[in-house]
């Protein structure tokens, strides 16, 4: 259990071929790691529109992790790039908005890598751990009405 | 066509023959020492004379260069032809007295003395850093000339001639100097009828001996060979980099021999695109290289060998035709056969191969059977996994195989007590006694893992297959799609896919062809319903996505003005629709709507 | 039988909207003689009175502009509600929540302190805020409230159709006016204007590579863009592929890169978000750290993306340093 | 203890404002003040923004004065970046900008402030409207208006892109140059702006000054306000709306100041007080003395009439003799009636029109040359045109980037807000006696500002408008009556 007793909730994008297999992996192999990631399967790492990443963080997750093949294994030859190119302009959209860019990791997770699945969550988890909750809704409500 | 008689017989045949070839063809056996198939008849050696009559003349002649004619009449057996062929038979020997196969061909013929005194070329003074006056051994030359003619006119090389003359005349080589030419191929001393050439005194060091791949270098081959017995083709190949005819672009021995001219030196490698519906990956595996781990002296002591050298070893069609013997070629007395070299190695391979258990066992019974020498097995775990497996092994422990629980610290030539002398020592701990072991042993098995063949990584891009643990290829499901791939219609079988012994192989063998057989039966393929489509009532034909698609599936519509998606190539990666920036981009089955539907759902647990 | 009466109103508006009706010019002159006008702040003199004399549903269209940041809004847009058949919410900032709703980025107190203590031209040393109550010299006067966020009139009160623009073009009022009399109306809820996206009409789309790739931001301080050739080929961002067409692409007749004025096409969630996915999926970087020297050149994304429809994103404001 | 007039919102004038008026127990008025109620906070969120976009987003400011924002945002760009216009970009500003000139007068008159005039002051409200004047001056006139209302607002849209909120403004230049057959078509709509101010004029003429009620009503004392003019002039002291410098004149028409765009602060200085949200400027040299006028008070004016005390004369002829004539008319130079602002109005728009048509006879126009590139690394700019209701500043810091660190905007209506206030307090002294209020007297009121029509969506870049209630109250605070209109 964290010391500040907050449990992150993170959503997680997971390409078919390699992450959410790594994802399978660090399950039948019996990885302990944090539950604190709901993992969405799509097809492709290439398929992630930023409008779900903040889709969800405005709908109360704490953190998004978007994962895929290694560049040049993707099961659609380039999909993963597509994700490589957008993340880095979404983190800047977000860090205007006031979201600490480390709330959304772009990760790089075969099928055989269950251990690492189990890493890069329990670190994610961690680190937004440290970063303490997003809270969107409630925040941008509090400052919806008059001054 | 011409007629003719021999022996009484008549024969009929074409003009330009040889009374030789003929004869023989009829299963008559004249003798003769300087005819063969890759040179034209020369008559050098005389001892083919046969009687020939012809327009009522009588008269000895040489048969294999004396051509057919029409009502010639040829005896070879006459007493005459008898008798002279003694004779040249006593001179030959005169010339090469110690040859055997002179010897052997004279006592069938009738000639155990001979009359005459032993003939040597001339001997005349060597001059400094000359070679010796003649390359003719003891065994003694006839001067058939054998050896110019096929080094001249069929090696092209020329590095032979004849020097002197009359008695003096001997075979040499030019200004008696060690050739530089010469390139060892041993066609001079093949096609000597006395045996009595000596290579080294044509050039001065070893011919280069051709190893045996699949001996392991165990054995030599020939340029043309069978690769091995179970070859498939089982055909001869040519090996390019040492047959003699892409060296100099002569001798070509084979071809002029082959009766159904199978044999095509001009062949040349081509590339081949075929079309296919699918695929079956079986690149296998590759043997771990014992000298990754030098305690164990592989590489370095000539009796430490790996698991496959030694099965080619104890194999009846092996280099020692099944025997186990030793490099010094001695029968041991005590082998050692060592477990997991490479495997369940946290260094090296981490996983387990699966099959050295098994094989070490068999190897330990071969050696029981054919030396009754005493066997060590030194391992970890005896994973006698399969059918009928552990039966095998309880055999072997009544058969008096030794099985000591450790796995070998090294592998030594260090002797601490005489009865180690002159042997290899494996040390190990004896995990069962508890204590340290150092067992003599004659030979040394090192059961070497199994890893991804050579080159695995390269096929696995081309036919993008994920590579799983150990670098294997992944299977699509481990449990329900076993032999399938992430990519439709390419299959995976045997070791490519990890470790296996034979019958999981073909098992699997059997599997993929089926899999790839229910692809072609059907002629058609199954799309995944979930490709995109593009709603042309929202599609502004911006273009965007045009460039997102890795397979080129989205085209522009130039009479409608929007993208079109083409089904049957988009493979349902999505990344048009997350990049369309108008929405007008769908993905069946993970639309937008859907998939924040799952967010939501997502976002309400924990 | 009587004309049909036509309210409009205005909430926290510029003008701009008045203007864009005015531009109708000739036309007014049909649009009077065909319709009753019964309040039109801007230039004519009506009484709450009248409006409040309505039977419900008696106005059978009102429009009304501008974004709602006032409680006054709120009481005579719900007003209004009641007394109309449909309520049309007409341009950027009713619609998407405009250019005024970039202040979500900020609070009210930010706003007061950069106005009255912060400014260079300010003689303040009292450091004097205007307050909602005060007495002066015994005067009691109140002030409303500066609010922290600005509102879509659709947050407030139900909408039934959405005529966008900043401001609309009199050609699209028109059509929606002619619309309403005729009574030839959309499926409720629909936005008054095509559904595909402006690079559907615009001229410099046939310039529009099929590669089109994007490795380097330009900026029209810095650069002049091609009249000929697509924005976004060129480098500048140009949020025409994300945003709804009807507006006659006038700024691109201008030379200049669309700004996203009509907003989001129907099946597009967010109007940036969507954007972006779609420039950055068009480059070539294969590394994350080009990648991301490429975004930096990408300045100012939330207020370029959302010029006019931040209020209306899926984040709805900003909360760094408020 | 008194009793509480509050008229809220004040119709036809863009923006907002709120009045309230205190009576004393006669029903007299104690004391009146004119609120902005709201502020909209673009110094604030412009910042961060990349300063290429502040022609693009500050006009947002004012639907209808957008293109006086727009450029002056531009000139501010040309400044910030360190890039002169090219020589054709100034001529197309120019004429976009004199176009603009001269279209918003024309909508002011005619349909904010005009009313009052042409329909009448006491008229029923119901009339005082545009379709009130389109019934007193005649469809066939109204048509003209509209007609040449629209024609010039082409000009704008062509190379503005938008007329409400054009796009064109670049530094160094503009985004968008004309060819031939535009200008031509362009120089004829110029000319039938030229017959229409001229037209307006006469109307004036004939509707007003012929009618002696309203000449007293305008020089009548309720009206008056000897304050500081201050106005944009070209290099010969005339009246200018695009450049040069800011000169300021004092109550008896002597020049006090003249001063480049950019040492704006060292001569103007804005007052806060704690019950409107709109602040006061003032002129620094004099100091601010409160809501009271003469030369001792920092309070000046700006918008019409303003600038033609500011200057010496007209840039153009026609405008030269209407100018001649009214303060011929107004008893000399400077004025003091702020009612006189409507006329001014006209004069003005009479130049706009003469300057258009100036500017399009120069081939220079269609030239492709419209954009210098800024070379220089951007840092501080200050841009001050003229828009309908006076001098306009737009004021920028930014990073080497161009992306603004700071903004700061001083809008005409600001410079008014203190005599706006002043004459919101005198008007309803003049005309609320014991405690008798109707619409037509708050009409009245109003008349007292919509002089300077004032634009509060500008001056606090503060947006809506409210019901306008009157609320009066008997000396214990209990509210007697309520008129809400």
């Amino acid at each position: 259990m964290p010391d500040n007793g907050f449990e992150p909730k993170i959503v997680g994008f997971l390409c078919k071929w390699c992450s959410y297999t790594g994802a399978d992996l660090a399950g039948t192999s019996r990885k302990q790691y944090a539950p604190n990631l709901a993992g969405i399967r799509v097809m492709c790492s290439g398929r992630v529109d930023p409008t779900f990443i903040v889709k969800a963080l405005a709908d109360g997750a704490d953190g998004v992790l978007i994962a895929g093949c290694h560049p040049g294994d993707c099961h659609y030859s380039v999909g993963n790039y597509r994700a490589m190119r957008r993340v880095p302009m979404l983190r800047k959209l977000l860090d205007q908005f006031g979201i600490e860019p480390e709330r959304v990791w772009l990760e790089w997770i075969s099928a055989s890598e269950g251990d690492r699945f189990a890493e890069v969550v329990n670190s994610m988890t961690e680190t937004i751990r440290k970063l303490g909750p997003l809270n969107w809704k409630e925040r941008a409500e509090a400052l919806s009405g008059a001054a | 066509m011409v007629k003719l008689l021999i022996d009484g017989r008549e024969v009929t045949t074409e003009k330009g023959r040889h009374v030789l070839d003929v004869a023989r063809e009829m299963g008559i056996v004249i003798p003769t020492l300087c005819h063969h198939e890759s040179l034209p008849s020369y008559g050098a050696c005389r001892l083919c004379i046969v009687e020939v009559t012809y327009r009522g003349k009588t008269k000895l002649q040489a048969s294999c260069t004396l051509p057919v004619r029409e009502g010639m009449k040829i005896n070879t057996q006459s007493e005459r032809v008898l008798k002279t062929r003694r004779l040249i038979m006593e001179l030959l020997l005169a010339r090469s007295p110690k040859s055997p196969v002179l010897k052997k061909l004279a006592h069938e013929i009738g000639v155990d003395q001979a009359r005459f005194d032993h003939i040597t070329g001339e001997d005349t003074p060597l001059l400094l850093g000359e070679s010796p006056s003649t390359i003719v051994g003891d065994a003694g030359c006839i001067m058939c000339g054998m050896c110019v003619r096929i080094c001249d006119d069929v090696m092209n090389i020329g590095a032979l001639s004849f020097e002197g003359r009359g008695a003096k005349r001997h075979v040499t080589t030019p200004f008696r100097h060690m050739s530089e030419f010469c390139i060892s191929c041993g066609a001079c001393s093949s096609i000597c009828p006395t045996g009595a050439i000596e290579l080294l005194r044509i050039r001065p060091h070893e011919p280069d001996r051709i190893p045996n791949e699949f001996e392991y270098g165990m054995s030599w081959r020939k340029p043309v060979n069978i690769s091995f017995p179970q070859a498939v083709p089982r055909v001869p190949v040519i090996d390019m980099n040492t047959c003699v005819n892409f060296k100099t672009g002569g001798c070509k021995v084979c071809e002029d021999n082959c009766q159904v001219e199978a044999i095509d030196h001009s062949q040349k490698d081509t590339v081949e695109e075929v079309q296919v519906g699918a695929i079956v990956v079986a690149t296998g595996f590759e043997l771990f290289d014992g000298k990754e781990l030098p305690r164990y002296g592989y590489g370095r002591f000539d009796n430490v060998m790996s698991s496959l050298e030694f099965e080619r070893l104890c194999h009846a069609s092996g280099p020692t035709s099944g025997h186990i013997v030793t490099k010094e070629g001695k029968t041991p007395e005590s082998v050692a056969i060592l477990h997991c070299i490479g495997s369940r190695d946290s260094d090296h391979l981490e996983y387990c191969s699966r099959v050295c258990c098994m094989y070490s066992l068999k190897f330990a019974h071969l050696v029981k059977d054919h030396t009754g020498a005493e066997v060590y097995n030194f391992y970890i775990d005896i994973r006698a996994f399969g059918k009928g497996y552990e039966e095998f092994y309880k055999r072997l422990l009544q058969e008096g195989v030794h099985f000591i629980r450790g796995k070998a610290a090294e592998v030594t030539d260090v002797a601490l007590t005489p009865e180690e002398e002159g042997k290899l020592i494996v040390v190990a701990e004896d995990t069962l006694l508890g204590m340290t072991r150092r067992v003599p042993a004659d030979l040394v098995i090192l059961s070497t893992g199994l890893k991804p063949a050579k080159g695995a990584d390269e096929v696995g891009r081309i036919f993008s297959l994920g590579c799983g643990q150990g670098d294997f290829f992944l299977e699509r499901h481990p449990k329900l799609a076993p032999v399938d791939t992430a990519a439709d219609g390419i299959f995976l079988a045997g070791a490519c896919q990890g470790p296996k012994d034979i019958p999981d192989s073909v098992a699997q063998g059997a599997a993929a062809a089926a899999g790839a057989l229910s692809l072609i039966d059907k002629g058609k393929v199954v799309l995944e319903p979930i490709t995109s489509v593009i709603d042309e009532e929202l599609c502004a034909g911006c273009k965007l996505c045009i460039s997102n698609c890795p397979y080129e599936a989205i085209f522009f519509d130039e009479d409608k003005k929007v993208s079109v998606v083409t089904e049957e190539l988009c493979k349902g990666c999505g990344t048009c629709v997350a990049g369309c920036p108008s929405g007008a981009a769908k993905q069946e089955g993970f639309e937008d709507v859907q998939i924040f539907a799952e967010i939501d759902g997502a976002l309400l647990l924990g | 039988m009587a004309k049909p009466k036509v309210a409009f109103y205005w909430c926290g508006s510029c003008g701009g909207c008045e203007e864009a009706v005015v531009d109708l010019a000739e036309k007014i002159l049909d649009v009077v003689a065909a319709v009753d006008i019964v309040l039109w702040p801007v230039a004519l003199d009506f009484k709450l009175k009248d409006i409040e004399s309505y039977e419900p549903g008696e106005i059978a269209v009102t429009f009304i502009n501008g974004s709602v940041r006032l409680s006054e809004h709120e009481e005579w847009v719900k007003m209004l509600r009641e007394k109309s058949q449909l309520v049309i919410a007409f341009g950027s900032c009713s619609h998407l929540g405009g250019i005024p709703g970039l202040i979500n980025m900020n609070t009210a107190q930010q706003v007061l302190e950069n106005k009255y203590l912060k400014s260079v031209s300010v003689d303040n040393a009292d450091g004097v805020i205007p307050m909602p109550t005060n007495s002066v010299d015994g005067y009691d006067l109140d002030l409303p409230a500066v609010w922290n966020s600005v509102r879509r009139l659709d947050e407030v009160i139900d909408v039934d159709y959405y005529l966008p623009g900043c401001a609309p073009p009199p050609d699209l009022i028109l059509e929606a006016v002619g619309a309403i009399l005729k009574g030839e109306l959309p499926p409720k809820g629909s936005v008054l204007s095509p559904a595909k996206s402006l690079c559907e009409s615009c001229p410099l789309n046939e310039s529009k590579p099929e590669d089109l790739t994007i490795d380097e931001f330009k900026r029209v301080a810095t650069s002049q863009p091609d009249p000929e050739t697509c924005y976004l080929a060129q480098g500048f961002v140009c949020l025409g592929p994300s945003t709804r067409s009807g507006c006659g692409e006038r700024c691109i007749r201008a030379n200049m890169p669309c700004r996203g004025c009509f907003g989001p096409t129907p099946e597009a969630m967010d109007q940036g978000t969507k954007l972006i996915s779609a420039i950055a999926s068009s480059g070539t970087s294969d590394t994350s750290e080009s990648a991301a020297s490429v975004a930096e050149g990408f300045v100012d994304p939330v207020g370029t993306l959302y010029r006019f429809s931040l209020p209306s994103s899926i984040l709805k404001r900003g909360l760094k340093n408020v | 203890m008194s009793r509480q007039i509050t008229i809220n919102p004040i119709t036809r004038l863009e923006g907002h404002g709120k009045i309230e008026i205190f009576l004393d127990e006669q029903g007299d008025v104690e004391r009146a003040f004119f609120q902005v109620p709201e502020i909209r906070g673009f110094e604030t969120f412009c910042i961060g923004r990349p300063s290429e976009e502040m022609p693009r987003i500050t006009e947002r400011i004012c639907g209808v004065c957008p293109t006086a924002h727009h450029m002056a945002s531009t000139k501010a760009l040309d400044d910030l970046w360190k890039v002169k216009p090219t020589r054709t970009a100034k001529l197309l500003r120019e004429m976009v900008y004199n176009a603009f000139m001269f279209e918003d007068h024309n909508l002011h008159f005619f349909f904010l402030g005009g009313p009052d005039f042409i329909v009448g002051p006491t008229a029923p409200a119901a009339e005082r409207n545009i379709l009130g004047v389109i019934n007193k001056v005649g469809l066939e006139i109204a048509g003209q208006l509209i007609k040449v209302r629209r024609e010039i607002r082409s000009i704008i849209e062509t190379v503005g892109g938008k007329v409400v909120h054009p796009v064109f403004g670049l530094p160094g230049g503009v985004s968008r140059g004309i060819n031939e057959e535009e200008r031509q078509r362009f120089l004829a709509s110029a000319n039938t702006a030229v017959e229409f101010a001229q037209f307006a004029l006469k109307a004036f003429d004939d509707i007003v000054l012929k009618n002696q009620d309203y000449v007293d009503l305008i020089l009548s004392d309720g009206f008056i306000h000897k304050t500081y003019y201050a106005g944009l002039v070209d290099e010969n002291n005339k009246v200018n709306f695009y450049e040069h410098r800011v000169r300021v004149v004092d109550p008896e028409g002597r020049e006090v100041a003249k001063f480049e765009p950019h040492e704006y602060t060292e001569f103007i200085a804005e007052h806060v007080e704690p019950w409107t949200y709109i602040t006061f400027p003032f002129l620094k040299k004099v100091g601010w003395k409160g809501f009271v006028d003469g030369p001792d008070s920092g309070v000046f004016r700006v918008a019409p009439l303003a600038r033609l005390n500011a200057s010496d004369g007209m840039a153009t002829p026609l405008a030269q003799e209407a100018y001649e004539k009214m303060f011929e008319t107004l008893g000399g130079k400077p004025s003091h009636h702020t009612l006189a602002f409507h006329w001014a109005r006209l004069v003005e728009a009479l130049q706009a029109a003469e300057a258009l048509k100036g500017l399009l006879e120069d081939e220079e126009i269609t030239s492709d040359d419209i954009r210098n590139l800024p070379t220089e690394t951007p840092k501080e700019g200050v841009g001050i045109v003229e828009a309908p209701r006076g001098t306009l500043i737009h004021h920028y810091w930014s990073d080497e980037d161009g992306i603004l660190t700071r903004v700061n905007l001083i809008v005409a209506t600001n410079h008014n807000a203190a005599a706006t206030a002043m004459s919101v307090e005198k008007a309803a002294k003049a005309v609320i006696h014991g405690g008798h209020v109707d619409d037509g007297l708050l009409n009245l009121v109003e008349m007292a500002f919509r002089p300077y029509d004032p634009c509060h969506a500008c001056a606090t870049h503060a947006i809506g408008k409210t019901p306008l209630v009157a609320r009066i109250y008997d000396h214990t605070g209990k509210r007697l009556r309520e008129i809400k209109r």
